[in-house]
């Protein structure tokens, strides 16, 4: 059970390797990871800064972490998000679910990336070839966490 | 209290936090909203777009009938893009 | 779009960190590994053997992969099954799928285990104190199966 | 007509594959199955368990009414485990 928030870039392949190693009782690990797009709803994108509250961030992802394993018979979870500007590319997040058996693995990660993206205090801001602009919250990621509830 | 305020509620308030104190009758997360509009009227503006502000309140989500206190970190926001 | 059915053992971290790069069109990335368990239904797992059609299986998963391609909008795919012999711990396989958005991601990858799981012809066999076993089929991977009809 | 086992149905047969020459009236996987039993008998008691053996035609899976030709590559194999 680990939760990473960092300003630093990281290798996801490195991280997942490591997650997979060590604990031949895991039959299955599912992973998600968020990259910075060069586009957004049209607009070409430069670069993108997250914002978030030190110190909220991580009592947040610790709790969805929690929650995760409350549901899921997990080995491991694993959650990383960067915060801070990055360029089209970079990856932003990483979470990953290890479990005896895939059902579990696939639901916990998936239940992983829909609760944070709307619950970790994060806020994106995207500069692209007509200034800044603060990214809007979608209704769609509202949708994906109400299949949780 | 100490409010802070995030992405571009920060940006129209100003300041990234504050330490205030409000009056005595200012008990809810509402009347702190108003009262806080009244110092940053771009802030009053955000305030006016429902669903607009989120609160939270010694970094829990509240709703705008919580109680706030002297002792409390509050923070005002937009809703979160993380991901 | 990549399929690769080989003997030789991977890095799944390595796999993924490259196919995570090159495309800043790429938003999410789902992954899924399927690893040797040392344990199954109560028994020790020494080692397992994984028997294949040779052509069929690269045919199979070649279908189950365009087949994700025609139901979401994919960047990228890639599948990698491993036969022969190998020892808990060991990745099985790798399935990945990119997309601009995370759904179309998470759900492709889903689909590429579940369908890869019911119709990739590959047969395992397990050593254990016991001797050796074929594992049978699961009733629940038919049922994961269905979810996509 | 090149048949070929896998899986515990070659363990059956005693063998992986083989060239075989059924007579002008098998001509469906089902009389093919029944004719190869004669052949193994262990292979037609897996037969006679309902849903244990599939058959594949030229690398494509096909039901018990599928018809079969000389010029076919036939595989029989139980229900796949991989992943």
């Amino acid at each position: 059970m680990t939760v990473r928030v960092q300003e630093a870039p990281f290798d996801p392949g490195a991280e997942i390797s490591a997650f997979c190693s060590g604990d031949p009782g895991i039959g299955g690990v599912s992973t998600f990871i968020g990259l910075v797009r060069d586009m957004h709803e049209g607009a070409r994108v430069d670069a993108m800064t997250l914002e978030h509250y030190p110190g909220m961030t991580e009592r947040k992802l610790e709790e969805i972490e929690a929650e995760a394993r409350r549901r899921w018979p997990l080995d491991r979870t694993l959650v990383i998000h960067r915060f801070g500007r990055m360029l089209p590319g970079e990856p932003i997040v990483l979470v990953a679910a290890a479990s005896a058996h895939r059902g579990a693995a696939i639901d916990a990660c998936t239940f992983l990336i829909d609760w944070l993206k709307t619950s970790a205090p994060f806020w994106k801001h995207e500069e692209g070839p007509d200034g800044g602009r603060w990214v809007d919250a979608r209704e769609s990621d509202e949708q994906a966490r109400r299949r949780w509830l | 209290m100490k409010i802070r305020y995030f992405a571009w509620l920060r940006q129209r308030t100003g300041c990234s936090q504050e330490e205030v104190d409000p009056p005595p009758d200012v008990t809810t997360v509402a009347a702190l909203m108003e009262w806080v509009g009244r110092r940053h009227p771009r802030f009053a503006e955000a305030c006016a777009a429902k669903g607009v502000v989120r609160c939270a309140i010694n970094q829990e989500y509240v709703e705008r009938d919580a109680t706030v206190a002297a002792s409390d970190e509050v923070a005002f926001f937009p809703p979160v893009t993380g991901g």
